[in-house]
């Protein structure tokens, strides 16, 4: 459909590859500043921002049918419930006061 | 159809012939066929061990064959039937052979990718059987660690890659589907006009697609373990076992779905066919075979009640594992309720159905006990799981394989198939399999834990009785293989629509051309209308009955 | 329907469009499997950096953040060369086509290099796990499972990595052989997706396996 | 086989068994209702509707709203009433009432090794007095083991690396199963014996019978001082190392801030693992026991810090005596 008609100027793609660039080397500078347990979540939104930015424009997800889009929402979406449901083991033991559960 | 009946094309079977023109085949419908003739021969050994387990729990004392040998017995029996039967069973052979035609398509989306999927299958089972012949492997088919990283001294690599190459033969299949049913249909045939076998098929593909990656990763994860000794399970290093439990179940939890899912699928077009009535509540249907597929990858924890994950785990999972129940109790109250009013006929297929619908609703009834916390801390891993789980996939997905094949022989092969001895061995097989698995309820509620070799002598009735119908279960797996045969010969030439049935693959010859429909077929109305089938029919000038 | 005819449509498919279609669908859906492939990993990774955060931290500190750095910029700079491939195939210069792939293959190879030299690093430092494994300091057992946990991830990492170069082999072979044109260039398109995609990975595994808790240790 | 020992349903001989039972036969009528149902309905329609002449062409009957709500709710909300009911008995399964008498379980292939605190070591073999709770603290040398005593309807996995606990209450005397349920490798299925439950008086000379060498305590404590842990930990006096009086059930402050309840899992890992948690104002210097404990010695040493509750001066007091 509309997917191989629709080509992208190279200037959009120089301009993200720019911001690549510019995420990349803020995320390293970025961990050498001390943030707590902030560090964590700022390296994680840098690096989905990264993703978000690759999958759009280079993968062309921002120009694509409805249906790519779903399929990649619904593969990150399996992605969160693999770590999500996992994690509600690892991280609440203990919760109900049971020694060892 | 009349003008063609003076000179018979040449159908797929006839078109090309010789060894070559089948293994490089590219058509859907010969790659089903392979994939028939690859399976059948996984699932009579995989039923020689059933056997040889049975034997051996005839008698308390482990006296038919060491420990060793009967834990290689179960593993291989359960590894087989899993990964190299079930999983493929209807996807790879009738779904393969179907849903081209269902939708009005000459071929998959992908040939070449499904030939490669058949090998993959071939080569996966090669690695099994290697792992067999070499001594075995006994780990179970559930592969818990540390036992299979570090203790096994059995051939639980070759087993483990051989599972993995099976594994991606699943992935590409289900992608396969995927794309060919939001690709390929023919013009009109939106998606709620689609048969019901074609939505469970594509609930069945996502599953595949989304879990089956995550049991590659984690074999491989545990193929490093075992093979370069360092750890990500092994306690030893800090390492959790029970994270394997997670990822493994993330899987195969689902996968139990993918070996239900088309049988549900099978079960609607035999009980619309046979009752001449579209499925009652055909969208409620259709839907909940997609939320199965949802669902199912909400659940895993269920099977880890008492493995140390965390209380609040136990619960969350427990209460998510009760909302799969819904959807499962959506289509057997609807198939049920298709049958009112009907004009019930009670050709093989039908018995098939009929027996499907019971033995899942009583699997899935007992489902719900193992869901419940408070009873599966005493049942788990007991022969009430084991009964359970074989109400599902032998009494269930099993059934439904069989009443599909009968149902669908006349249009693979051209053939009838010879109704009275096929009535006998669907009552065989129902009997003998209730014979088999319903005192393993009992025997797991008083306790008896499973992969036992040896056993008290109290559970020694309920063994004997299983045994028993084992063998009954067995004749009544012969009689078909036997029948089978025999009709590619001489059993009756079929005519291109036995059942009057309204899908698209009965508007083609049996066996159908290579490329399926002479025409690109368009389609008008919705699926099971028998109404519009009785005018075609009327118009064509075909005989009713 | 069959009025289109290209010497690419195979028999089975009606149009040019419907077979595009068909295999970008595929190739978004494999790509999916591999997300939750790569996801079992991060799986691992992420209850083990929770269960034992400080030895991840110390751990992380020995890899080399200026190696690591410039290899995520180099696999971004092989990212916007294969964008730059699909663009010359949609606009048909072949020439600029089978240059891009080449530079495209290069970067990549020159990633493979790097990791080449960061893991030989490790391997003289005996922080590859196993019999051999030495860890100075208080987390030397936990540390263990974080380099597990690097090798595999960066190993199934690279895996994809010469996959990739393969295909891009094979790529460069078909340009030359002129099997791409303005109407049809799938391939270049479907293989960008999943050079792409490797490149994800990799800006996952970067912040996650270099950047933990660098402040403490500069 | 003895035709006496058949039975149909398990025997009943924990406060948990009657609960869990009653679960069970709430659940079995609901499966047998809509079993029975479902089969009264294939077998009234197949054979009210058969087909009667192969030209019958039924009239189609169209898809209700009203059923599909009420086969959806009416599940839900019996699946809801199992979730609730199972939830209950579980937690109370789960949490070990205070008074539970402690014996420790490990398990490997393929037998499995109980301590009383007494002292007394059994093998396969558990006996214990009736009407009074069992907390067992369980862990394993090797692989996965399950324990499982199917006339308590009480199971629970031993890990290892890892301690787990489960509970029971017995409440008749009798010899009953002990089972390991988890698939443990070649001798799984040897690996069963017996519990025994016996009157409290039965069971205190079942106590004293035998030289046990020692409680448990005490055993830990000659372990403590055969690996020179007292060199550096003494009673009552800051040195190198943390003081252990009272430690147990307390809340340790950690080097890097943190805090960490002093359970049985943070005294194995701290022998273990000496280093992963360190105890804020001391050194990480001492070396890890690995290899040099066995789990059965930990165990020990355990119950010895546990007894270290008394304000008594004396640090070579045994906490308990037989």
């Amino acid at each position: 459909m509309a997917e191989h008609e629709h080509v992208i100027k190279p200037k959009t793609y120089l301009l993200v590859f720019t911001a690549l660039i510019a995420l990349t080397i803020a995320t390293t500078l970025v961990s050498y500043v001390d943030l707590g347990a902030l560090s964590v979540a700022v390296a994680l939104v840098i690096a989905v921002t990264t993703m978000l930015l690759v999958a759009l424009f280079f993968m062309h997800v921002y120009y694509s049918r409805r249906l790519t889009q779903l399929v990649v929402a619904g593969g990150l979406l399996w992605l969160v419930i693999l770590l999500l449901l996992t994690m509600t083991d690892i991280a609440t033991r203990g919760w109900l006061g049971v020694p060892g559960k | 159809m009349i003008t063609t009946t003076t000179e018979p094309r040449a159908n797929y079977l006839t078109s090309d012939f010789g060894i070559k023109s089948w293994l490089l085949t590219t058509d859907h419908k010969r790659i089903g066929l392979l994939y028939l003739v690859t399976i059948t021969l996984f699932f009579i050994l995989g039923g020689l061990f059933a056997t040889l387990i049975r034997l051996e729990l005839l008698t308390p004392q482990g006296d038919l064959t060491s420990s060793e040998t009967y834990n290689k017995f179960f593993t291989l029996h359960g590894v087989i039937m899993i990964f190299l039967f079930l999983i493929p069973s209807i996807p790879a052979t009738m779904g393969n052979f179907l849903i081209p035609m269902m939708i009005g398509a000459k071929d998959l989306a992908f040939p070449r990718l499904n030939l490669l999927s058949w090998y993959l299958l071939v080569a996966g089972g090669a690695f099994t059987l290697y792992a067999m012949f070499a001594g075995g492997v006994d780990t179970g088919w559930t592969f818990y660690t540390p036992y299979s990283s570090t203790y096994s001294n059995t051939y639980v690599m070759a087993t483990a890659v051989g599972i993995f190459i099976a594994g991606f033969s699943s992935i590409l299949t289900g992608l396969n589907f995927i794309v060919t049913i939001h690709r390929m249909r023919a013009p009109g045939l939106t998606w709620f006009r689609l048969p019901l076998f074609v939505w469970a098929h594509y609930a069945t593909s996502l599953i595949q697609v989304l879990g089956t990656p995550v049991l590659a990763v984690t074999i491989v994860l545990l193929a490093i373990e075992r093979g370069f000794h360092i750890g990500i399970f092994d306690p030893a290093l800090g390492g959790d076992p029970v994270l394997f439990q997670h990822m493994f179940w993330f899987y195969s939890h689902p996968a139990v779905y993918i070996m239900i899912l088309p049988s549900m699928g099978v079960v609607s077009e035999l009980v619309s066919v046979f009752a001449r009535k579209r499925v009652f509540g055909y969208e409620f249907v259709a839907f909940s075979s997609v939320a199965i597929a949802v669902y199912g990858f909400l659940v895993w924890g269920h099977h880890m009640f008492v493995s140390s994950q965390s209380v609040y785990a136990g619960l969350v999972f427990s209460f998510l594992s009760f909302f799969v129940a819904i959807p499962s109790a959506i289509k057997v109250f609807n198939w049920t309720a298709t049958l009112y009013k009907g004009s019930i006929s009670y050709r093989t297929p039908m018995l098939y159905a009929f027996g499907f619908i019971g033995l899942f609703t009583i699997g899935g009834l007992t489902g719900l006990f193992l869901a419940t916390l408070g009873v599966d801390v005493h049942v788990h891993d007991t022969y009430f799981v084991v009964a359970h789980f074989h109400y599902i996939m032998v009494g269930g997905a099993l059934m439904a394989y069989l009443g599909g094949l009968h149902y669908w022989w006349p249009k693979m092969f051209g053939r009838m198939y010879p109704e009275g001895w096929a009535k006998l061995s669907a009552l065989v097989v129902f009997l003998g399999f209730n014979l088999t698995f319903f005192p393993q309820f009992l025997l797991g509620y008083l306790g008896m834990p499973r992969r036992y070799h040896a056993y008290p002598e109290e559970f020694q009735v309920l063994h004997v009785l299983s045994t028993a119908g084992a063998s009954v279960l067995a004749v009544g797996y012969v009689i078909p293989l036997i029948y089978f045969i025999w009709s590619l010969r001489y059993g009756a030439v079929a005519p291109a629509n036995p059942w009057h049935a309204t899908g698209l693959e009965w508007k083609t010859p049996s066996p159908p051309p290579t490329e399926n429909f002479e025409f690109t077929p368009v389609v008008t109305h919705e699926a099971y209308d028998y109404e519009a089938l009785a005018q075609e029919e009327e118009q064509e000038g075909v005989r009713v009955g | 329907m069959a009025s289109v005819h290209s010497p690419a449509l195979r028999h089975h498919f009606d149009t040019v469009e419907q077979q595009k279609d068909a295999s970008t669908l595929g190739m978004w859906i494999f790509l999916v499997t591999e997300i939750m492939f790569f996801g079992g990993a991060f799986a691992a990774y992420t209850v083990y950096r929770s269960l034992y955060p400080d030895a991840f931290a110390a751990a992380s500190n020995e890899l080399d953040i200026v190696l690591g750095a410039v290899n995520t910029a180099v696999l971004i700079v092989s990212s916007f060369t294969m964008v730059m491939a699909v663009y010359s195939a949609q606009t048909g210069r072949r020439k600029a086509l089978a240059g891009y792939l080449l530079a495209t293959m290069f970067f990549g190879l020159v990633f493979l290099v790097i990791k080449g030299f960061e893991w030989h690093h490790k391997w003289v430092e005996h922080h590859v796990p196993g019999p051999h494994f030495h860890f100075e300091g208080p987390y030397a057992d936990k540390a263990q499972m974080f380099f597990s946990l690097y090798f595999a991830m960066t190993g199934l990492h690279a895996l994809h990595m010469v996959i990739g170069l393969g295909i891009l082999a094979v790529l460069v072979w078909m340009t030359l052989r002129g099997a791409f044109s303005r109407e049809y260039y799938t391939p270049v398109d479907v293989s960008g997706l999943y050079w792409h995609f490797v490149d994800i990975i990799w800006i996952f595994l970067f912040p996650l396996l270099y950047l933990i808790g660098r402040h403490n240790h500069g | 086989m003895s035709p006496s020992s058949f039975r149909l349903f398990p025997e009943q001989a924990s406060t948990l068994a009657g609960s869990v039972d009653h679960l069970y036969f709430f659940l079995v009528g609901v499966a047998a209702f809509f079993s029975l149902l479902i089969f009264a309905l294939i077998f009234f329609f197949a054979i009210r509707h058969r087909r009667r002449s192969e030209a019958e062409r039924p009239q189609p009957v169209h898809g209700g709203l009203v059923l599909e709500v009420v086969w959806t709710v009416i599940p839900l909300g019996l699946v809801m009433v199992m979730f609730g009911w199972g939830a209950v008995v579980y937690l109370d399964g789960a949490r070990p009432p205070g008074d539970a008498m402690q014996v420790y379980v490990v398990g490997k292939q393929w037998m499995w090794k109980l301590q009383h605190m007494e002292g007394q070591r059994e093998i396969n073999e558990l006996h214990i007095p009736v009407g009074r709770a069992v907390r067992l603290t369980m862990t394993s040398e090797d692989v996965i083991h399950s324990f499982y005593v199917p006339a308590f309807r009480m199971k629970y996995d031993v890990l290892p690396g890892r301690y787990t606990t489960a509970w029971f209450k017995p409440t008749k005397t009798g010899k009953y199963h002990l089972f390991c349920a988890e698939y443990c490798g070649t001798r799984h299925s040897g690996m069963i014996g017996w519990v025994y439950v016996m009157e409290p008086a039965e069971y205190e000379a079942w106590l004293g019978g035998g030289g046990t060498g020692g409680s448990l305590a005490s055993n830990g404590e000659k372990l403590f001082q055969e690996l020179a842990c007292t060199n550096c930990h003494r009673t009552g006096e800051r040195g190198r190392c943390p003081d252990l009086m009272n430690l147990f059930g307390s809340t340790v402050k950690l080097a890097d801030g943190g805090t960490v309840k002093a359970d049985e899992a943070y005294l194995r890992e701290s022998i273990l693992y000496p280093n992963a948690k360190v105890v804020a104002g001391y050194q990480p210097i001492m070396p890890t026991f690995q290899g040099l404990v066995t789990e059965e010695g930990l165990l020990q040493l355990i119950e010895y810090v546990k007894s270290l509750k008394e304000k008594s001066a004396t640090e070579t007091m045994p906490a308990r005596r037989n």
